[in-house]
């Protein structure tokens, strides 16, 4: 019975999480989204399984050590992508359309001067 | 093999000397003097009168000189060649043109009539039909762009209409020889009359004849001699040839074509009294001349038991006339008026065409007369023939008026004079050498009284020519024909401009499709559009897979 | 009697031929053009040969067949039956011509490389649909032949020539999917399609008629895209921007005789001409032809770019190979399939000559070609000798053909189908003896004296292939009695399909 | 056995260990441990594949820790092809990175470890037994790309890479939390005994999606094209040929080896998905205004195929969906590999410097030509064996709309691939760039087209892998 609290509990927390991740325009915030989401993750690995004969199940704690190992490297890195783009483009959310020529206009990082050229 | 050679000259020959026409120099200077004599390489075959076979020619061609063939050959021979020589000095303007026109016809006709399948045959037939076209286009002036243009288009609608009738044949029988052609397959009557229709085009049989009046007035005066002396009779070759009097079914067209050469006879005279210019007269005698031709066949077709004994006497017509007409014609451009002696020149084939007693109009005459007569033709249809007489001459005296007050060269040319001896003499060689029975004495009067009758009419009415003449234009019905054609054309264009639909042109849609397709790649890059995305597709899944 | 591995490995060789020059021409590069006109003759030469070879051996009985499995069940097999033999000797013997022309034709001007490599494997794809031994390899090989042939069309890289490039690419491609869907179908119904002779179909007739019946529609659509089948020819007159040689191998034989050609085996070596009739397709196909001959040569009438005249021209008389395969019987099948030859020959000369008139004179239109007879005699009488073959005028090739359809047809109790021949002939006639007065009996127009920049060697190989061909059509149609007459072999080989 | 134990333990260990061994070395040297560990791990695939040819699969637990305690690796034909298409592709990108991150280069630092890492990812994740390593095994796989397409350090990149890190991330959670609830109810993880995955469907539609958010199928493609068009040629290269594809795999195996007979009706509606990103992907291609574009969205309506894998399941299916996974991953790796050339000389990739490129680059445009001619799948290519495995496949389910979505398809990659063609080969040069900068070495040429022409030649003669996959079909597939 407890277990059915923790479930809702568990499915809140995820989905304020996948709200945060997806509205809010900062990258940090983002990223505190998904962390929120990957404890409620685990929160739910931990809860769901019921003990077998007694003891508890030793999978989902295996299952959620690593998931926390991956849910910091994950961080860390984006945290360090989010500071590179930082520096690159002076604030830290993703522009909604991020590639010009998506749009028609041109841009070349490569060669800029390459597109005004006039007939060589 | 020296068979094969003789046969294969005549149609050869004429080929070679005309691609020699084509190098500058000395070749062409040879071709030229070559021309002329090319017809006489018909006498060969005619001499050695045996059959060449050449299996991996054409579709197994059959060459040979035959009863049928012969009087043509004869005629192409003498006429063709006296032409050829009056041509060498009186033509100056465009010779490759000419020349070349003349010797693709002449190996045309040459094989037409050697050939002795088919498919041979056709070959021929239709190399002269085109080949004869560069003759009447000649001039290259508006009026002759004209005739040849109806020329060509009632010429090709010929040979279809022939090429229908014989692949009927073929398609029965395969490319059989001629001779066994008679009885070898009895034909739908519809193939048979298209036969007979395609080839009466060139014999200018009315309705057909639309061509006639406007080709030799435009064309040069040897060239309009050969079309007016031979070419039109190939087309009697081709009914001899595809509908031969015997084979079955043939005997019931015959009363029909009776009728129509009746008709052409005296339409030819009656429309050739209206007109002013000489060839155009000479071109209507024509006509109707190949209306008496046409009787005589189809007393053949009537009598095909008989029909054997009378192809010789079918022959003397055909010589008589095409001789004549064509020393008629070279007359036109030897100014006949400027003496005595040129008039007698002209006299005497005027004569022998309005069938003078003991001229071989005579003959011809005698000939058709015994057709008819085994043909067992009401003594009606023999009354007619000497009314037919009697309009000839009226045409001819017309003829006479016109054609002394033509000018042209001052000199005579003696290939003219050779060709109104030959005109004399030829037929009765032919008599002679056939042993038929002129009938002189019983055909005299006959002969005489339509004469006579039109010298009254002349004498009485001082002509009718000059003063009733309500203006036909050369070529009478021609001008409907044009119309007609000129309706359908249009349609044609109209037709084929349905038939091209023009491709969409698809660019706008191209620009619209990447405008929207850029606002909506926006759009759903945007992290929560995405997102959204995402968990609405979950969402869509989950409803799918909780109701299946 | 040859060794057995030979008989396998020819037909691939004589595939493959044009294929090696290709790729010899391609790593050569643009600079070497004596290297480049060796091996494109050599390759040539070779082919000719071997197709020589293998047309004698079949001749004397001998049978050759390579078989390769592509997929578990599905086979690429070449294969040299008389009917290959045709189209192949066509397609060597026309090649050679073409690439003496094309070497002439295309000196000076940019991209020759690439053109002769995409030539040679074009005509390496038609040489595989020549030897197909089943339906997928002809389709496959079908499939080369338009991604060869598209490059030489936008050749010139104007914007009119990619225009025509894609307007090919969409009919033919689109003919290419209609074809598969039709293969996938056929595998899936018959399990396999090796060609036989009377076709293998009429068993499943009984249950499967109607997916028969759509098939059979589905895969005569996918061939009368390239056969110029009306309305299925748009594509044609537009590639006309291609060079000259392209023209006139696209048209004489590669693009439209390859459709015309899987037309034939559909009809004769897949179903059979009894179970196409037993469909009721016959009739249909039949009238699809006359109304594509009809209304080919009455847009040809209309046309006054000389190039397209000739275009629509061979969208009326290709669909003449497809009348007389669906007519049947000895003497029409005999005029269809022969017609692939004569048609051939004559189109091809006429390009020839169109091409030559455009590089020599810039000719375009047809009322430039006034009074040109006397500029150029010899490349006029080919012209007209063509032309003259093409109304179906004695002695000519085209008389020989229109002689077999038209009898055939009547042999078949269809005298509706000797009138659309004769119409068409008539048509015929009243769009090419225009032009022929035109070249020899008008008065000079302004390009009849206008200056050329060619050199005297390659006027002469131009000349000379045009007058060649023109030669085969005379020689052709006058000894077309001969035993080793295109006549007499495509008579063996009707006798095979119409006994 | 045992030789084969540590021969899968090798497809790990060599990548993973020589990128260890490259973050330690100095910079200069970094990219020869690279050469040496990217050319070695391929070399254990030869007697691997004679061993999976010969017992269709092998399985590998290790010390004794049974699953799901333990970890277990598994291969299967299906894997073996997947590592098959890394390998080529993977050393085929070897030279373009090679000239691409010299030593003196900044961005060339971290570059060489992480490629190894991703090829470290990729082989787990083919291996991987049970859920969740596979789980695992993705997210390595996810985190070394984002930092490869990161490594060309521009905004447009680095935005790429954010994005698809947080989609991708997304994904995987909505991934792992599936596996969360199978486990829950069936106490079980393995991926290859089906009925561990009940016909609980928010389970199995939790691990759909998440695995559909990774390989890009469309509507959830949007991190995609700009991730493969902004990342360096190479990288692009082995993502386009592998990453996606390994997620669709997994997907393959949740679908018929795990979960118990799944609904029909979803099947279709993933197959109407998968004719989705055909259809759109090919119509944004046709309209892109540059290069990698056209070949990123290519990308899409080619991945669309291997969804009709579920509608389609049968065996011809499989071995159709599998080859056209060989097919597409080299004919697109060669593409992206010859437009890296392309941007390296003309600095952009815009269509609009394309015309003349026949005479400039001739190798880079017979290389696009040849996998163009793959992706249309004309026979006889690799894409035509696939292709017509499907359209066959199709004829025996009667799924006539899948077969003429097939028999379409291919017009409509004719319609962006000639497009590009047409502009590379036959329009004159209006717009010549007007300097080019240093032709890079020819060998990366060849290699890019060698991996076309490969892509070709494997239609020609398909057997050996076709009888791999026939004999290695999923439990489901009947």
């Amino acid at each position: 019975m407890s277990s059915a609290i923790f479930v809702l509990v568990a499915a809140a927390i995820f989905g304020l999480g996948v709200h945060g991740l997806l509205v809010s325009a900062h990258i940090m915030r983002k990223l505190l989204a998904l962390n929120l989401m990957l404890s409620a993750l685990f929160l739910l690995l931990i809860v769901v399984p019921a003990t077998i004969e007694g003891r508890p199940d030793p999978v989902p704690q295996a299952l959620v050590l690593t998931g926390i190992v991956i849910a910091v490297s994950t961080t860390a890195f984006a945290l360090a992508l989010m500071v590179r783009l930082f520096r690159k483009q002076g604030h830290a959310t993703i522009h909604p359309d991020i590639d010009p020529d998506l749009l028609g206009r041109r841009h070349d990082r490569h060669q800029p001067e390459a597109d005004n050229e006039q007939a060589p | 093999m020296s068979a094969l050679v003789i046969n294969l000259l005549p149609v050869l020959a004429p080929l070679i000397v005309a691609s020699l026409l084509a190098f500058r120099g000395r070749p062409r200077t040879f071709g030229i003097a070559a021309a002329p004599w090319m017809p006489l390489l018909l006498v060969g075959p005619l001499l050695l009168a045996s059959r060449a076979e050449m299996t991996i020619v054409l579709l197994n061609l059959r060459l040979g000189a035959d009863a049928v063939a012969s009087p043509l050959i004869v005629l192409c021979a003498v006429a063709w060649g006296l032409a050829g020589w009056f041509a060498a000095n009186r033509i100056h303007r465009d010779r490759i043109l000419f020349w070349s026109g003349w010797l693709v016809s002449l190996a045309g006709i040459s094989l037409a009539l050697l050939a002795q399948d088919i498919a041979g045959f056709y070959a021929g037939y239709a190399m002269l039909s085109l080949a004869s076209w560069l003759l009447i286009i000649h001039a290259r002036s508006q009026e002759a762009w004209r005739a040849g243009r109806i020329y060509l288009v009632l010429a090709l609608a010929g040979e279809m209409a022939a090429f229908a009738g014989l692949i009927a044949i073929v398609a029965a029988v395969g490319n059989i020889a001629l001779a066994e052609l008679a009885n070898a397959v009895q034909l739908e009557p519809a193939w048979r009359w298209l036969i007979l229709a395609g080839f009466a085009v060139k014999m200018g049989v009315v309705p057909l004849h639309v061509w006639l009046p406007l080709a030799h007035p435009v064309a040069p005066v040897p060239a309009s001699a050969i079309l007016s002396g031979v070419i039109v009779k190939a087309g009697l070759l081709g009914w001899l040839r595809l509908v031969p009097p015997g084979s079955e079914g043939a005997d019931a067209v015959g009363p029909i074509l009776l009728a129509l050469g009746i008709v052409t006879a005296f339409a030819g005279v009656l429309i050739g009294l209206t007109q002013r210019r000489v060839k155009v007269v000479l071109a209507y005698s024509t006509i109707s001349q190949m209306g008496l031709v046409l009787m005589a066949y189809s007393a053949m077709l009537m009598a095909p038991d008989r029909a054997a004994a009378l192809l010789p006497w079918l022959g003397v017509m055909v010589l008589h006339h095409g001789l004549n007409k064509a020393s008629l014609f070279l007359a036109c451009s030897c100014a006949p008026g400027r003496s005595r002696l040129r008039g007698l020149l002209v006299a005497i084939p005027v004569l022998a065409i309005s069938a003078a007693p003991l001229t071989t109009g005579m003959l011809a005459k005698t000939g058709l007369k015994t057709a008819l007569a085994e043909a067992g033709v009401a003594h009606g249809w023999t009354m007619a023939l000497s009314l037919t007489s009697t309009a000839t001459a009226l045409l001819l005296w017309h003829f006479w008026r016109l054609v002394r007050s033509e000018r042209g060269y001052k000199t005579a040319h003696p290939a003219w004079v050779a060709m109104v001896l030959a005109g004399l003499f030829v037929p009765w060689v032919w008599v002679l050498a056939h042993g038929l029975d002129p009938h002189l004495l019983s055909g005299l009067w006959p002969a005489t009284w339509p004469l006579g009758l039109a010298g009254a009419l002349v004498w009485l009415k001082g002509g009718l020519a000059p003063r009733w003449r309500p203006g036909l234009p050369a070529g009478d019905m021609v001008v409907w024909m044009e119309g007609a054609a000129r309706l359908a054309g249009k349609g044609l264009a109209r037709l084929a401009r349905a038939g091209a639909a023009p491709m969409p042109n698809l660019y706008p849609v191209h620009v619209r499709m990447t405008r929207t397709l850029l606002w909506m790649e926006r759009k759903i890059t945007a992290l929560p559009v995405a997102g959204l995305l995402i968990l609405g597709l979950g969402g869509l899944l989950w409803l799918v897979a909780r109701w299946s | 009697m040859i060794a057995p591995w030979t008989t396998q490995i020819l037909p691939p060789a004589v595939v493959l031929v044009s294929t090696l020059a290709a790729i010899v021409i391609f790593v050569a590069g643009e600079q070497r053009q004596r290297l480049r006109i060796w091996v494109n003759l050599a390759a040539a030469m070779l082919k000719l040969v071997l197709v020589v070879w293998i047309g004698l051996e079949v001749l004397a009985g001998e049978e050759f067949l390579f078989r390769f499995e592509l997929l578990p069940g599905l086979e690429l097999i070449l294969h040299a039956d008389a009917l290959s033999i045709l189209f192949a000797s066509l397609s060597a013997v026309l090649w050679l011509v073409t690439t003496v022309y094309a070497i002439a034709y295309l000196e000076h001007s940019p991209n020759r490389a690439r053109f002769f490599g995409f030539f040679s494997l074009c005509v390496s794809a038609t040489m595989g649909i020549a030897m197909a031994g089943n339906l997928l390899t002809l389709f496959i090989f079908y499939e080369l032949l338009t991604l060869t042939t598209w490059p030489l069309v936008v050749h010139n890289g104007t914007p009119e020539a990619l225009a025509a490039g894609r307007s090919y690419l969409r009919y033919t491609l689109t003919g290419g999917v209609v074809l598969l869907t039709a293969l996938a179908w056929l595998y899936g119904l018959a399990g396999n399609a090796v060609f036989t002779p009377g076709g293998f179909l009429a068993p499943l007739a009984g249950e499967h008629g109607a997916e028969l019946r759509l098939i059979f529609i589905l895969l005569i659509a996918g061939f009368g895209v390239k056969a110029g089948l009306v309305p299925l020819h748009g594509w044609l007159p537009k590639a006309m921007v291609a060079p000259a040689p392209v023209s006139a191998l696209l048209h004489a034989v590669a693009v439209v005789k390859a459709g015309a050609f899987g037309i034939i085996r559909t009809v004769e070596d897949v179903y059979g001409l009894d179970l196409v009739a037993q469909l009721g397709m016959r009739l249909p196909l039949i009238a699809v032809a006359c109304w594509t001959i009809i209304i080919g040569s009455l847009l040809a009438l209309r046309e006054h770019h000389l190039k397209r005249r000739l275009a629509y021209s061979t969208v009326s008389q290709v669909s003449y190979i497809v009348l007389g395969i669906a007519v049947g019987g000895l003497l029409a099948t005999s005029g269809g399939m022969v017609h692939l030859v004569h048609q051939g020959l004559m189109k091809i000369t006429l390009f020839f000559c169109a091409g030559i008139f455009g590089l020599l004179l810039g000719v375009s239109k047809i009322d430039q070609l006034d009074g040109l007879g006397r500029r150029m005699p010899w490349v006029s009488g080919a012209f007209t000798a063509a032309a003259l073959g093409m109304i179906g005028l004695p002695p000519l090739v085209g008389f020989i053909s229109k002689w077999y359809l038209a009898s055939g047809a009547l042999a078949a109790g269809m005298p509706l189908v000797l009138a659309v021949l004769i119409t068409s002939a008539l048509l015929n006639a009243a769009y090419f003896l225009p032009l022929i007065r035109r070249l020899w009996l008008n008065p000079p127009g302004t390009l009849a004296e206008a200056p050329i920049e060619i050199g005297r060697l390659p006027r002469l190989a131009l000349m000379f292939s045009a007058v060649a061909t023109a030669a085969l059509v005379v020689v052709l149609g006058v000894l077309a009695a001969h035993p080793l007459s295109p006549l007499n072999w495509v008579v063996k080989i009707a006798q095979g399909y119409a006994p | 056995m045992k030789a084969y134990d540590t021969l899968m333990l090798a497809l790990v260990f060599i990548p993973l260990g020589t990128a260890l061994i490259a973050v330690m070395l100095p910079p200069t040297r970094r990219r020869w441990a690279v050469l040496l560990g990217g050319l070695a791990w391929p070399c254990v695939l030869v007697p691997l594949s004679l061993a999976i040819a010969r017992e269709q699969t092998l399985t590998l637990v290790f010390g004794g820790w049974s699953p799901p305690l333990g970890i277990g690796w598994r291969l299967d034909a299906l894997g073996l092809v997947v590592l098959w298409v890394h390998a080529l592709v993977g050393i085929a990108a070897l030279p373009g990175a090679w000239q691409r991150f010299e030593p003196e280069k900044p961005e060339s630092g971290p570059f060489w470890s992480l490629w190894l890492i991703l090829a470290t990812g990729v082989n787990l994740a083919t291996l991987a037994a049970d859920l969740f390593n596979l789980y695992v095994a993705l997210e390595l796989t996810t985190l070394a790309a984002v930092a490869l397409i990161a490594t060309d350090d521009g905004i447009a990149a680095l935005s790429a890479a954010m994005r698809y890190l947080l989609l991708a991330v997304l994904g995987s959670l909505m991934y792992v939390l599936g596996v969360g609830l199978v486990y829950a109810q069936t106490g079980s993880l393995a991926m290859h005994q089906p009925g561990v995955v009940e016909l609980n469907n928010v389970a199995l539609v939790l691990m759909l999606t998440g695995l559909m958010v990774k390989a890009a199928i469309f509507p959830l493609h949007v991190w995609l094209p700009h991730a493969y068009s902004n990342a360096p040629g190479p990288v692009a290269a082995i993502m386009s040929a592998v990453v996606g594809k390994v997620a669709l795999v997994a997907l393959w195996r949740i679908w018929f080896e795990t979960a118990v007979d799944p609904p029909m009706l979803l099947a279709n509606l993933l197959g109407l998905i998968g004719a989705g990103a055909i259809v759109y992907g090919a119509v944004a291609a046709y309209l892109q205004p540059r290069l990698k574009m056209v070949i990123a969205y290519s990308s899409i309506s080619q991945f669309g195929f291997l969804l009709l894998l579920l509608p389609l399941a049968c065996q011809q299916a499989f071995q159709g969906a599998g080859f056209h996974l060989l097919a597409h991953g080299l004919a697109k790796a060669s593409m992206f590999l010859a437009a890296a050339n392309i941007v390296t000389v003309l600095g952009s990739d815009s269509i609009r410097h394309l015309p003349g490129l026949d005479k400039r680059m001739p190798l880079e445009a017979f290389t696009l030509a040849l996998a163009g001619i793959t992706l249309i799948g004309l026979p006889p290519s690799g894409g035509f064996t696939g292709k017509w495995m499907l359209l066959s496949a199709a004829w025996e389910v009667q799924g006539w709309f899948w077969m003429v979505l097939i028999v379409l398809s291919g017009l409509m990659s004719a319609a962006y691939i000639f497009r590009i063609l047409a502009l590379t080969c036959f329009h004159p040069a209006r717009r010549a760039v007007h300097h080019l900068h240093a032709r890079p070495p020819k060998i990366t040429s060849f290699a890019a087209l060698l991996l076309a022409l490969l892509a070709v030649v494997i239609g020609l003669y398909p057997h050996p892998v076709l009888d791999l996959l026939g004999s290695g079909v999923p439990g489901a597939g009947p």
